[in-house]
């Protein structure tokens, strides 16, 4: 329910949801030009996560994203510019091009490097927390990862140092998987291979705070993240969050299955023709619409107020597209640049 | 032969060893060629299904399964996926699997064969391009096979089952659509030792691997400027054949090592080495090695590509020594 | 309660568990003499688990351990003279004296190599399991590891593989920190440090069958270790067992702190005068001297049938040491053997 | 100062680090000397109680908290315990670590210093015997340090610490109790710089960290038999001192190095491949490389001491070179 938010902090949450959204739009157009190196991630469906969950946070918490961190990025308040000249390999990206896609960060926004490899942030995390207890900084550390980088021994091994201490740590296991048939050994690329059904359960016999959000719902995601950070600041140590998204249907491999985002759908409640077979994703799963439709049932926003949000938001990333395609491949040289700290 | 493509030689030598012998089993699912060419994969992983046991993310977890299904009786095929997931199971792959033949006083086998898409693949930014072969050589009691042919593939797959050791088998992601540019061996590939795929008189030319394919391209482009180049494929990395290298470059007196690896312990340094000793005084120039520069793998394709040891380095390399 | 045996079997379990006690001294004398490489850590005060377990095997499972593997060796029926000439580095060993006291092994009796890393033994075990399930054999893995090994992410991941595909292992864990204060963060080298407070928690939320097992009872770990093995040769998947076992007071490292056992304190009940400060393990931690009394108390054995089993076993021994001291070093040559299989 | 012992001045060296930055933390606490000397540890573990991170066996875990801390501004000393143990943490010390800084276009910093009791302690037998340095100089954006002597230890951790790089430092099972056997150079010690320890004509011997305290021993029995022969430590393996073993080389003409690590793609083999390109035509004689054998570590001391670059061996490889 977004009723926990004021009217500022709603329309604020939309825009970056529908940045986030045209955002990976434009990554998708950009693939299809053949215009982005390697494989990447969208975040589309799990908008309302990222949102919800950075709403709350402060400029010196740190924020730990994986492979699917492009919704994080610009969640954050990352710079769309930065952020897309990144994925492209260009110079004007926030790594000057070094990075790309699976390794997005933004350091003056206590962002760090994403890492591609499963699980693999978590530990770091924890790191980052320990850092700030030590240092005795009012701060958290937040971790988002996929349901898959729980079949790591790695994340077993963060949680139990997390929870040992009592770090403040907001751990965020963005289950897009929702919809896949659960029951274990199903061995998909992206499906849960886990013997524990529920994911909670392993936090909650570590002795961490445990809570499942519908990550439809932006308004639980910001509570439930707002009362997290109080604990974590508070020394009540770790939460463990499971946000449960529904997989958006062209999650596998990013194509735009579901076309470009009309954002008067949420007030048409149509669902395009062509895109019959995935109506439950216009109906339902799609955050962005959902939100939009929550909204405009709270009055929160009429849908011209909405419209003109939208419009805004895809000047600047349009914008973002001229930025990057404009920017210069980096210079040869700046390939023998940064191995070392100067 | 010579036109197959090296992925598809390589589905065909897993599916005929998989037809010949029940005991051996795919662990992991994720390989051969990766999500890219999963359409030429599809086939094997259908007929062989009930046999492929899909695993979760838990590299650790299901490399030390391989470990245990081998000295169980199975010849299990670990597909590891990206070389750098075999970091996650590196105390499997380097202190567990290696050891247990010998610290067992020869008793217990140990036959499972890790393998990965490893290497430089464009575009895979640091985290996905490990080049861990050269790590591998420094363990004592795994076998490390890195081939470049279509030809080698099958018979250096059945070789490496029959061996029983435990073994690393090195994939290049771009390897896949290779075909072979220069015809078979007569004698078919055997563990440990190099192949002179291309006789020539001027310069020996060292690769293996996808490295090995930049190679014989650089031969190509060497004999339009009149320069006999020798290319050897390494094939093998452990047992390593310096032998042959020694013999060619007794005859070129000149050498060029191809190697995607980091510089500094490197197989090109391996390589070179062999001239401070065994091989002394057989250089008439300085070796030439083509290693990837000591700096994460950026993601940008002209960054990533300007420090490849491309054709077009090789190429220049052995004019400068032929010169 | 060792009712659940027959009298052969219960004299049967008697002399291996003196076996393991007497072997184990041998081992801390030839220390102080300094004839052991390496350190080691000895079985003392978990004879019963390892017996327990080992009395309900077949010749075709798989046995596998970790560095504290000398008890399992022996219960499993390894040669004493092979396994103590391995512990000295002689040619007479399992190994020929490559392996040594952290990786004990009787390929023979389907005892593949120990190891020495913590937890790097279970997911080894988990693939013996898979490869006896292809190969449709009607046997199980059994794995002993310490609490410890709970802390690392391979242990995770190992259990998680088992529950998947319901594989035939039997995962014991030997829980020598029972006394130990079990609040997370002690932090001492062999003290618990897992924010999990029942260590069982983890195996039960996977769906495996869990059961937590007094060390001391011979019987019942027998019991539980039958029907544990039944269920997974029925295909009714593994089983995780934490085995509560009172600390030796000798653990941390091998010196006889408690004395040689004297078998006859099972019926005098004394506490020697010199060893009063550990007069919990004389009256009630020593399973040794525990499991004597139980039968002593039921009547399966007299003493002087216990000291007679005593008597043949420490000649036994005695014979293991003759036989490790006399054995050769191996020959300089066979450093560079057995690399490869032949 | 030379009769310092090396683990003294190490655990003074931590201390003094410490005292004088209270960001400077210890992860792990199993470290500095291992069990074997914890009476030597244990002041310093005292005095600083507070600012030391007792882990679970969870070398992955507690390394990857490593890189994180010093994200946030700490700068972690890690310690894991045998050198074996960082393989379990390969994830997060090879392709988590040294890529941030580089992936991040050099705007986050990542100093975290990893320590192990590497290499070959006298029946540790093979899974506790690994000398991952070599294996650690194929990864770009790793500093690694493998000091041999009390007197540089200071100055090498201090200059670590400030050049905020991600280290792995190199201890060995067997240094803690060595003293420093010839006087300490002038000039402090410097990251990239190799020492020569003890400057000499007639032959070159290479080492570090063990391995040099043996090569001191051996230039101390060749002395006797009138040979006068020039030791170098090389103190950083990465970056490497090339240059210094060059010069040398390019006098006495003479090279010995000797290594703990296995053979292939060894500290051994980047030294002596440096003499097939860098350095070419300076060797008057074929190289000696003392590795240990590739077998994995047998637990018997008699084998094990067998297959050892021991004094004995360099002083014979040595002689074998000036003869
Ligand atoms: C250690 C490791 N193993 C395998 C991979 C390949 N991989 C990349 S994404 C992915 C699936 C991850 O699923 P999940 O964590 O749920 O994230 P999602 O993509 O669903 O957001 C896998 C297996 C990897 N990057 N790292
Ligand atoms: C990966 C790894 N880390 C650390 C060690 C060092 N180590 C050896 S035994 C041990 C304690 C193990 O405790 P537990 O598993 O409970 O076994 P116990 O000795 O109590 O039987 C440790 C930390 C190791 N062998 N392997
Ligand atoms: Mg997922
Ligand atoms: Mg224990």
């Amino acid at each position: 329910m977004i009723s926990v938010l004021s009217k500022d902090e709603c329309l604020e949450a939309l825009r970056k949801m529908l940045m986030i959204r045209r955002f990976e739009e434009a990554c998708i157009d950009a693939a299809q030009e053949n215009k982005v190196p390697g494989h990447f991630h969208v975040y589309i469906g799990q908008e309302a996560t990222g949102v919800g969950v950075m709403a709350t946070l402060d400029p010196g918490d740190y924020v730990h994203s994986t492979h699917r961190n492009h919704g994080h990025l610009i969640a954050r308040g990352a710079d769309p510019n930065k952020a897309l000249a990144e994925i492209l390999g260009k110079a004007g990206g926030y790594a000057g091009g070094k990075a790309g896609t699976l390794h997005g960060c933004a350091p003056d926004l206590n962002f760090p490097l994403s890492s591609g490899i499963v699980a693999g942030i978590l530990p770091i995390a924890v790191g980052t927390a320990y850092g700030l207890r030590v240092r005795k900084l009012p701060n958290v550390s937040v971790v988002f990862f996929g349901d898959g980088a729980m079949e790591e021994g790695a994340a077993y091994e963060a949680l139990n140092l997390a929870a040992l201490w009592k770090l403040p740590v907001l751990f965020v296991c963005e289950n897009n998987t929702a919809e896949v048939d659960r029951r274990p050994g199903g061995g998909q690329y992206h499906a849960p291979n886990m013997s524990i059904i529920e994911l909670t359960d392993l936090a909650r016999i570590m002795g961490i705070t445990t809570q499942i959000v519908d990550g439809l719902d932006l308004g639980a995601v910001w509570t439930a993240a707002r009362d997290a950070r109080n604990r974590a600041v508070n020394g009540e140590g770790p939460t463990f969050f499971e946000i449960r998204t529904n997989t958006w249907p062209g999650g596998q491999w990013p194509t735009l299955v579901t076309g470009r985002t009309d954002i008067s759908h949420a007030w048409t409640n149509e669902v395009p023709a062509q895109y019959e077979k995935n109506a439950n994703w216009f109906k339902r799963n799609d955050p962005v619409l959902s939100v939009a439709r929550e909204m405009l049932k709270l009055g929160v926003a009429s849908h011209t107020e909405i419209e003109a949000i939208d419009i805004r938001v895809r000047n600047e990333i349009d914008a973002a597209v001229k930025f990057a395609n404009d920017s210069p491949f980096p210079s040869l040289e700046s390939a023998l640049t940064d191995v070392w700290p100067n | 032969m010579e036109h197959t493509m090296f992925g598809e030689a390589k589905i065909k030598a897993v599916g005929d060893l998989m037809r010949d012998d029940e005991r051996v089993v795919i662990i992991g699912g994720a390989g051969f060629g990766g999500l890219l060419h999963s359409q030429y994969v599809k086939p094997l992983f259908e007929e062989f299904d009930s046999r492929i046991l899909r695993t979760p993310i838990a590299e650790l977890g299901f490399c030390g399964m391989g470990v245990g299904a081998a000295i169980a009786g199975l010849y299990p095929i670990v597909t590891i996926g990206t070389g750098s997931f075999a970091f996650e199971a590196w105390p499997q792959i380097c202190n567990e699997a290696p050891n247990i033949t010998y610290m067992s006083g020869g008793q217990v086998k140990v036959p499972v064969m890790f393998q990965a898409l490893v290497g430089i693949r464009i575009s895979g930014a640091a985290q996905h391009s490990a080049r861990p072969q050269a790590m591998l050589m420094q363990v004592a009691g795994l076998q490390v096979i890195a081939p470049a042919r279509a030809a080698d593939v099958g018979p250096l797959l059945k070789a490496a089952r029959d061996s029983e050791r435990p073994t690393f088998w090195i994939d290049h992601a771009l390897l896949f659509e290779e075909t072979d540019l220069y015809p078979p061996a007569k004698t078919p590939p055997a563990l440990g030792k190099a192949e002179i795929v291309r006789a020539g008189k001027d310069v020996t030319i060292v690769g293996y691997s996808i490295d090995l394919v930049r190679c014989l391209k650089a031969a190509v482009e060497l004999e339009k400027e009149g320069i006999d180049a020798e290319v050897i494929d390494l094939r093998t990395l452990t047992p390593l054949d310096w032998e042959t290298v020694c013999e060619s470059v007794g005859r070129t007196g000149r050498l060029v090592v191809a190697d995607e690896c980091y510089p500094a312990a490197s197989v090109a340094s391996e390589i070179a080495s062999i001239f401070a000793d065994k091989g002394f005084g057989l250089l008439k120039k300085p070796a030439k090695r083509l290693n990837f520069p000591a700096v994460p793998v950026p993601l940008s394709p002209p960054l990533e590509i300007h420090l490849l040891p491309t054709v077009s380095k090789i190429v220049q390399a052995a004019k400068e020594l032929v010169a």
